[in-house]
């Protein structure tokens, strides 16, 4: 039996950097297929070459065994191919009719799909009003309600709490069951185990393994896509330090949406986890604590001093400082890798000062070094893969100093070696005494870094728990506001 | 049906932001307010084209007004609306330019004697040889086009002078400078002629020339004057050509006249004067203001038809303005 | 980096020098020394004015008001010089601050879009002038002397003042783009304001001192044009507006903001004064010179985005 | 189409404060019957036109500073050859003025997505050399066009459904059928978002080209209108930059957003209202001009405020 899709030495150069070498990928149909690398493996690269977003330097793609070129994902979409993009797809200011329109997808269909993944949804609404996961999902519908036979979900569950996460799960395995394939990017290795026939590892443009899942594990994806530099996290049992002064307290606060009350402390040198499912108001906790808006109601006290921040300025000065969800909201893109890591340094207008090549060159080399960035694409800090971003939205605190991190799904769409490299940089500054808030949408980070973690439910802290005793299943309970 | 000592006027200039044109419609107010027949001034004066010119018209035909006096941006194209003004009963005033709309009045600088006078001038000055830098105004502009008939017409007599370099200035001041720079180089021409664009020549020729001046025309604009009269030692024969920007003032007194229903003649052409600081030192020195601007028309009176003195002129009130006025 | 700034650059030598090279073909008094110097001298208001435009084009800005704003200071100047030259300057700078206070305030603070901000102030000051000249503004507008030479003044042919001033600010304004803290800012919130606000830096006040130093160049620049010329007229800058955007942009200056610099807009100003002293030596129609100037802006624009996008 | 609730609150503002001015007006007048009206609207033909072909181009995520060039040039071209003839003659170069500012509008698109280059720098040239091409055809102010033409444009006597055709037919016949078309969905997309319309099967490139397209086409109605209305033409570029500036003002005002992807084409035609009536009734009083233009620049700058503020309230 022939292959659905196979694609042949498929390579595509950036500019100087080379996205694709030479990568082989095939299909069976019926199949899921799981694609994983690094960041900066070529993985979105190859989807976009393989759905017509952009053309590929060199290489062959056939679909049912015919050659074929696809000019745009339209016309991959009439093929039977169908994307969800790494990043959304849909247009911000138009309705979701119209932008169904765009792609003329057909919407009695479409609302079929909707509803078989258990959402509703108004068609009027305008996206950018629209929550990020729920936008993954109706991309999928989109992609669904246009019956591929091969469907492609580039890092879809990376935004999804686990709710949703479960039902693109079942919706791949639906698909497979109708006779249809799916090309399932993710780096959450739990995931591939339970769902993927079949596994090909990218690893700097190159496929380096192709298995099916039953023949090798989870170590034999990791060991593929990181070579020799395997490292693995080890989980921290360090929670007895802890001094009996917290750092931050907060209590009572209130956002006047979602967030009720909530009550918490961090101590120095803690590294706090937490959890929530999506749309618990965890977001505008993080905004408010780094003072990006304020608090309907409440107090927050660092270092015993009441607090009250009008903007993000206040809460550096005093040693807060936030590595926000969204990358692209903590990053200059058209910059360099060293304005960025730098910007902090210069935030204050009085300082009109002129800058210090030789301080700044040594920091900078340092935190690069420390944090083992990239620096292929420096010029221009968009260039960057995602994980490589992340580790200088990082970088840029750990060179200006604080007390407490407040960190956002640092790890949310990024590779496992880059993942550890995180998690023992959180570790490294706890033990330094810093302090660390967590929030996580992956909940065994709770166990592997944190001390203590706190489950927000309904807008109030449902439960404080030991790392030690909080795994997975009790978090997740937590999360459903079962305990 | 208006009563004699209540008429409205509506002002319609096309061309703002310019101090030729904001002394035009000061005369027309200063003009106005002395009358004791004018209840009120209405003047909409903005840079807009002949559909804009058009509105203004209609909205004054709608507001009722007596006469409208109009600085036309074009000759033809405001015809349409001056026509339903005409048909109206509103007397229709064209100052500055000409616009073809039968029935209009016109009271005007004779642009092509402006042309010829600071040619003629410019020949004398140059010993009747030589080349001449040609600096116009806009390519197109219906004055413009008046004056290059005006100043070929003088050149084509003399054989001995010849226009090396023709520009347009845009009547933009700045950009006329920078052309001058640009152009004038140490021997090649021996005159300038501008449209009115004058000052920043002289500035150029201190630059470029290294102080060797060679004869310019200009209008009589008042830092023009200025330099004509402090630099007449220096050897500089500056040639000033009269183009009052009061003409508004003669325009009101044309409207009173028909409104009162005596007879005018269609067509009112005011004859521009040249004046040299040899000639005519003491109309030069008369005519240039200390303390204005300038780019402000020094011409403020035009005998026979305006009457108010310098200083009603600069107060720039219309009738609804003025604390003695008519009425509110 | 420095490979594609170097690529940039050299790509707009190249273009500068081919106009020069062309220009001396058409008029070979342009490659004389006194020539030059007045070449110079006329980019030198220009290269301010896109000095002040640039850092607000960096942060992602536009200033339409800059014309009105460098006439009005260049009007002030003159009309109140007879008190004294120092006095009036003071006045022109303060004019300058609060306007571009005033901009900065309602696009730093209010979020008003600044290409309708800038647009509207300078329908403002116009009005504002309009009426001035008649009444608080009335007065000779004749330049001091003083100001004429800073303006036009020979050295030594063909150094002139207003060369030596603009490379003096110039430079000022370059090395505060490039090697101090307040130009790093300006280039972070034209790139991502939200990510400079997350990292501590307080747009609004980054903006504010944006527009009141753009607006202090333009009316240097201003004075300039107005002892050039020897007097001032109430449109002194207005022919200059349209040709401040395009110097920036020719020289590289991203209108979204965060990417650009200050020595890309300095050659966009010595190239479109030298295509503005080609054009006036050329004998042809004004249709045809307009015709010229706007093919070869988008030329020069299109060849230099080919020539520094490709690696 | 349902509009967005912002769209609708926007237009409902502008709709309000147009009724208001528009009631000053008439008060100010002695009469108020048709022939008022039709001086109004006469009087916001060519901007109005000029403001939604702008108005598009901005939704779409450019912005055209050549589009009152665009207009200055299609005026020239149909006054010239129209001067003195007949019916039919006038009618066919005022169609063939019209395909060929449609072309100009493509060729500019294709240029914009070609280059690369920001449309406010591609169109800043291109606006040079429109004015170029006026001025070849047309080295001063002259043409003309015949009368009965004309009387479609600005109706006999004091009728105002001429005029009143002219305003709203393109709004009728063109954008409404435009706006639940793929490719007008397609102009909204490429202004919000160029990646997301790309990765939804929009041709970005091809769809510049038409939204540029149809600019032109409303630019060539302007310039057709603008030789009816005035039976003549003049190839200024201090007019085409006057009028360029409004159209942008009279976008924003009609609620489009200068960043592309939001607003609506009733909008700007009732902001080009707004920009008629502020000097219009101050010319009723007998303002000094200079005083409305501060006033207009003030509330331009106002309503832009308070509008965005209230945006800001609506995201929270
Ligand atoms: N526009 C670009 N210009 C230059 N280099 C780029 C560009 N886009 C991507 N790259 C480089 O190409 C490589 C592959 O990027 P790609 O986005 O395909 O990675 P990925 O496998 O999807 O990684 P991630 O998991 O981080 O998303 C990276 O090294 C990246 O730096
Ligand atoms: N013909 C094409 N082939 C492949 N990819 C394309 C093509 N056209 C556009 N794209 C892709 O779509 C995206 C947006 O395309 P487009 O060329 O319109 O952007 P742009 O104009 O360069 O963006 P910006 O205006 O932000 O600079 C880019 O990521 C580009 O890779
Ligand atoms: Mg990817
Ligand atoms: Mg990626």
């Amino acid at each position: 039996m022939g292959n659905l899709l196979e694609i042949r030495a498929v390579a595509k150069n950036y500019g100087p950097v080379v996205a694709l070498r030479n990568a082989n990928f095939t299909v069976a149909p019926g199949e899921i297929h799981a694609l994983m690398g690094a960041n900066g493996a070529g993985k979105s690269t190859l989807v976009k070459i393989l759905t017509g977003v952009i053309s590929g330097d060199a290489g062959t793609i056939k679909l049912n065994g015919e050659e074929i070129h696809f000019t745009s994902p339209d016309n991959a979409r009439k093929n039977g191919v169908a994307p969800v993009f790494q990043d959304p797809a849909l247009i911000p200011d138009l309705s979701l009719r119209r932008n169904l329109r765009l792609t003329n997808t057909n919407i009695a269909k479409f609302e079929e799909k909707i509803a078989y993944l258990g959402l509703k949804i108004n068609l009027e609404e305008q996206v950018s009003r629209i929550e990020l996961p729920i936008l993954r999902m109706i991309d999928l519908a989109r992609a669904l309600a246009h019956d591929p036979k091969l469907l492609i979900l580039d890092e879809i569950t990376a935004a999804l709490p686990a709710n949703l996460a479960e039902v693109v799960i079942r919706v791949m395995n639906e698909e497979k069951a109708r006779g249809n394939s799916v090309v399932f990017i993710s780096h959450r290795l739990s995931e591939i185990g339970e769902i993927c026939d079949r596994v090909t590892v990218l690893r700097d443009g190159i496929d380096v393994d192709s298995f099916n899942t039953s023949e090798g594990d989870e170590d034999r994806i990791v060991s593929a896509m990181l070579g020799s530099k395997i490292t693995s996290a080890e989980s921290k049992n360090r929670s007895a330090s802890i001094s009996k002064e917290p750092l931050l307290t907060v209590r009572g606060i209130k956002d006047g949406d979602k967030l009720v009350n909530i009550d918490f402390e961090i101590y120095p040198g803690e590294i706090l986890g937490i959890v929530a499912l999506e749309g618990q108001g965890q977001d505008s906790l993080f905004d408010i604590l780094a003072g990006e808006v304020s608090a309907k109601a409440g107090e927050i006290h660092f270092s015993n001093k009441k607090v009250d921040f009008s903007h993000p300025a206040d809460a550096i000065k005093l040693g807060i400082s936030y590595v926000p969800g969204d990358r692209k909201t903590a990053l200059l893109p058209q910059r360099s890798i060293r304005e960025n890591l730098a910007l902090t340094k210069f935030r204050k207008l009085r300082s009109w000062n002129w800058i210090n090549q030789k301080n700044e060159d040594s920091l900078v080399d340092k935190a690069v070094s420390n944090l083992e960035i990239d620096t292929r694409a420096s010029s221009q800090v968009k260039q960057l893969s995602g994980g490589n971003q992340q580790k200088v939205t990082i970088g840029r605190w750990i060179t200006t100093g604080f007390d407490l991190l407040l960190c956002f799904d640092p790890t949310r769409g990024i590779d496992v070696g880059t993942k550890n490299q995180i998690y023992k940089l959180l570790s490294g500054l706890s033990a330094e005494g810093k302090s660390v808030l967590l929030f996580t949408s992956e909940l065994r980070e709770v166990q592997l870094v944190c001390d203590r973690a706190i489950v927000l439910y309904n807008g109030k802290v449902q439960g404080v728990f030991d790392a030690a005793k909080a795994d997975e299943e009790l978090l997740l309970n937590a999360a459903y506001g079962r305990n | 049906p208006a009563n004699a000592n209540n008429y409205v006027i509506g002002v319609s200039n096309g061309w703002a932001g310019n101090s030729w044109r904001e002394t035009m419609v000061c005369a027309i107010k200063a003009e106005a307010t002395l009358s004791k027949k004018v209840s009120k001034v209405l003047v909409s004066s903005r840079n807009t084209d002949a559909a804009g010119q058009s509105a203004d018209v209609r909205a004054f035909i709608s507001q009722k007004v007596n006469a409208i006096i109009i600085n036309p941006g074009d000759k033809d194209a405001i015809n349409p609306a001056l026509g339903e003004a005409i048909k109206a009963g509103i007397k229709v005033i064209a100052v500055d330019g000409p616009v073809s709309a039968p029935g209009a009045y016109i009271v005007s600088n004779d642009q092509k004697k402006y042309g010829a006078a600071g040619a003629e001038a410019l020949a004398k000055a140059m010993n009747y040889k030589g080349n001449v830098l040609y600096m116009r105004g806009i390519s197109g502009h219906p004055a413009d086009t008046l004056r290059d008939e005006g100043f070929k017409s003088v050149m084509a007599k003399y054989k001995n002078m010849k226009v090396t370099k023709e520009v347009f200035t845009n009547w933009d001041w700045a950009k006329g400078g920078e052309l001058a720079k640009q152009l004038l180089k140490p021997g090649k021409f021996q005159g300038v002629w501008t449209s009115g664009i004058d000052y920043p020549v002289v500035e150029a020729m201190k630059t470029n020339l290294r102080g060797k001046y060679i004869p310019l025309v200009g209008a009589d604009n008042n830092e023009f004057l200025r330099q004509t009269k402090e630099l007449a030692s220096k050897g500089f024969v500056g040639i000033v050509v009269s183009n009052p920007a009061v003409i508004g003032g003669a325009g009101l007194k044309v409207a009173l006249d028909v409104l009162d229903g005596k007879t005018v003649a269609s067509e009112s052409l005011l004859t521009p004067t040249a004046w040299t600081y040899k000639a005519n030192k003491k109309e030069i020195d008369s005519s240039y203001f200390v303390g204005q601007e300038a780019t402000f028309s020094s011409a403020v009176k035009i005998p026979g038809y305006t009457t108010f003195s310098p200083a009603q002129l600069f107060r720039c009130k219309a009738p609804q303005d003025s604390d003695d006025g008519a009425r509110a | 980096m420095k490979l594609k700034i170097n690529r940039s650059m050299i790509a707009l030598w190249i273009i500068l020098a081919l106009t020069f090279l062309v220009t001396g073909l058409v008029d070979s008094y342009f490659f004389s020394i006194p020539s030059i110097g007045i070449t110079l001298q006329l980019a030198a208001p220009l290269g301010l004015l896109a000095a002040g435009q640039t850092i607000v084009m960096l942060t992602g800005g536009i200033d339409l008001s800059l014309a009105m704003i460098a006439t009005g200071a260049a009007y002030i100047v003159s009309v109140k010089s007879e008190s004294g030259l120092l006095i009036s300057l003071a006045y022109a700078l303060i004019f300058c601050v609060v306007v571009g206070a005033v901009n900065g305030i309602a696009v730093g603070v209010f979020g008003v879009n600044p290409l309708i901000m800038t647009l509207s102030m300078s329908a403002i000051l116009i009005g504002v002038f309009t009426v001035g000249v008649s009444t608080f503004l009335r007065g000779s507008s004749r330049m001091p002397d003083l100001l004429i030479t800073a303006s036009s003044g020979l050295i030594l042919d063909p150094i002139t003042w207003p060369l030596i001033i603009w490379i003096i600010v110039g430079g000022f304004v370059h090395f505060s783009l490039t090697r101090t803290g307040f130009g790093r800012v300006i280039y972070a919130i034209g790139d991502n304001a939200k990510a400079a606000r997350l990292a501590g830096v307080k747009v609004w006040q980054v903006q504010i001192a944006v527009y009141v130093s753009c607006a202090i160049l333009g009316g240097m620049a201003g004075i300039m044009l107005g002892g050039q010329s020897g007097a001032v007229a109430i449109s002194l800058a207005n022919s200059y507006l349209l040709p401040s955007v395009a110097a920036v942009v020719i020289g590289g200056t991203s209108i979204m903001g965060g990417m650009g610099s200050y020595s890309g807009s300095v050659m966009g100003a010595l190239i479109l004064s030298v295509l503005s002293y080609l054009l006036a030596t050329l004998n042809s129609s004004e249709a045809f010179k307009q015709l010229v100037y706007g093919g070869i802006v988008l030329a020069l624009a299109w060849v230099y985005s080919s020539i520094s996008e490709r690696k | 189409m349902k509009l967005s609730l912002r769209e609708q609150y926007w237009n409902l503002s502008i709709l309000g404060l147009v009724i208001i001015l528009t009631v000053w007006r008439s008060n100010q007048l002695p009469v108020f019957g048709s022939y008022e009206i039709k001086t109004i609207i006469l009087g916001i033909i060519p901007i109005a036109l000029l403001a939604m072909g702008q108005s598009l181009i901005i939704i779409g995520g450019g912005i055209n500073l050549a589009i009152g060039a665009e207009a200055i040039l299609i005026n020239c071209i149909t006054a010239k050859y129209s001067e003195g003839s007949d019916f039919a003659t006038s009618l066919r170069w005022a169609l063939l003025g019209i395909v060929i500012s449609v072309i100009v509008g493509a060729v500019t698109g294709w240029i914009i997505s070609k280059s690369g280059i920001a449309d406010i720098v591609v169109t800043l040239a291109t606006s040079f050399v429109l004015i170029g091409f006026a001025l070849f055809i047309q080295p001063g102010p002259g043409g003309g066009v015949n009368l009965d033409f004309a009387k479609y444009f600005i109706g006999g006597e004091d009728s105002y459904l001429a005029p009143l055709f002219v305003l709203f037919l393109p709004i009728l016949l063109i954008w409404l059928p435009l706006q639940k078309s793929r490719l007008g969905i397609s102009f909204y997309a490429i202004g919000s978002s160029k990646d997301a319309a790309f990765l939804s099967g929009v041709n970005v490139a091809r769809t510049r080209v038409s939204l540029y397209a149809v600019g032109g086409l409303f630019a060539g109605l302007c310039g057709v209108s603008l030789t009816a209305i005035t039976q003549a033409a003049s190839p200024f570029a201090v007019i085409s930059n006057t009028a360029t500036l409004n159209s942008v003002a009279a976008a924003v005002l009609g609620g489009v957003a200068l960043a592309g992807g939001v607003g609506g084409l009733f909008g700007p035609a009732l902001a080009s209202l707004v920009l008629y009536y502020i000097p219009t009734i101050m010319l009723g009083y007998g303002i000094d001009p200079a005083y409305s233009q501060i006033i207009q620049g003030a509330l331009t700058i106002l309503v832009v405020l308070v509008g965005g503020l209230l945006r800001a309230r609506g995201k929270r």
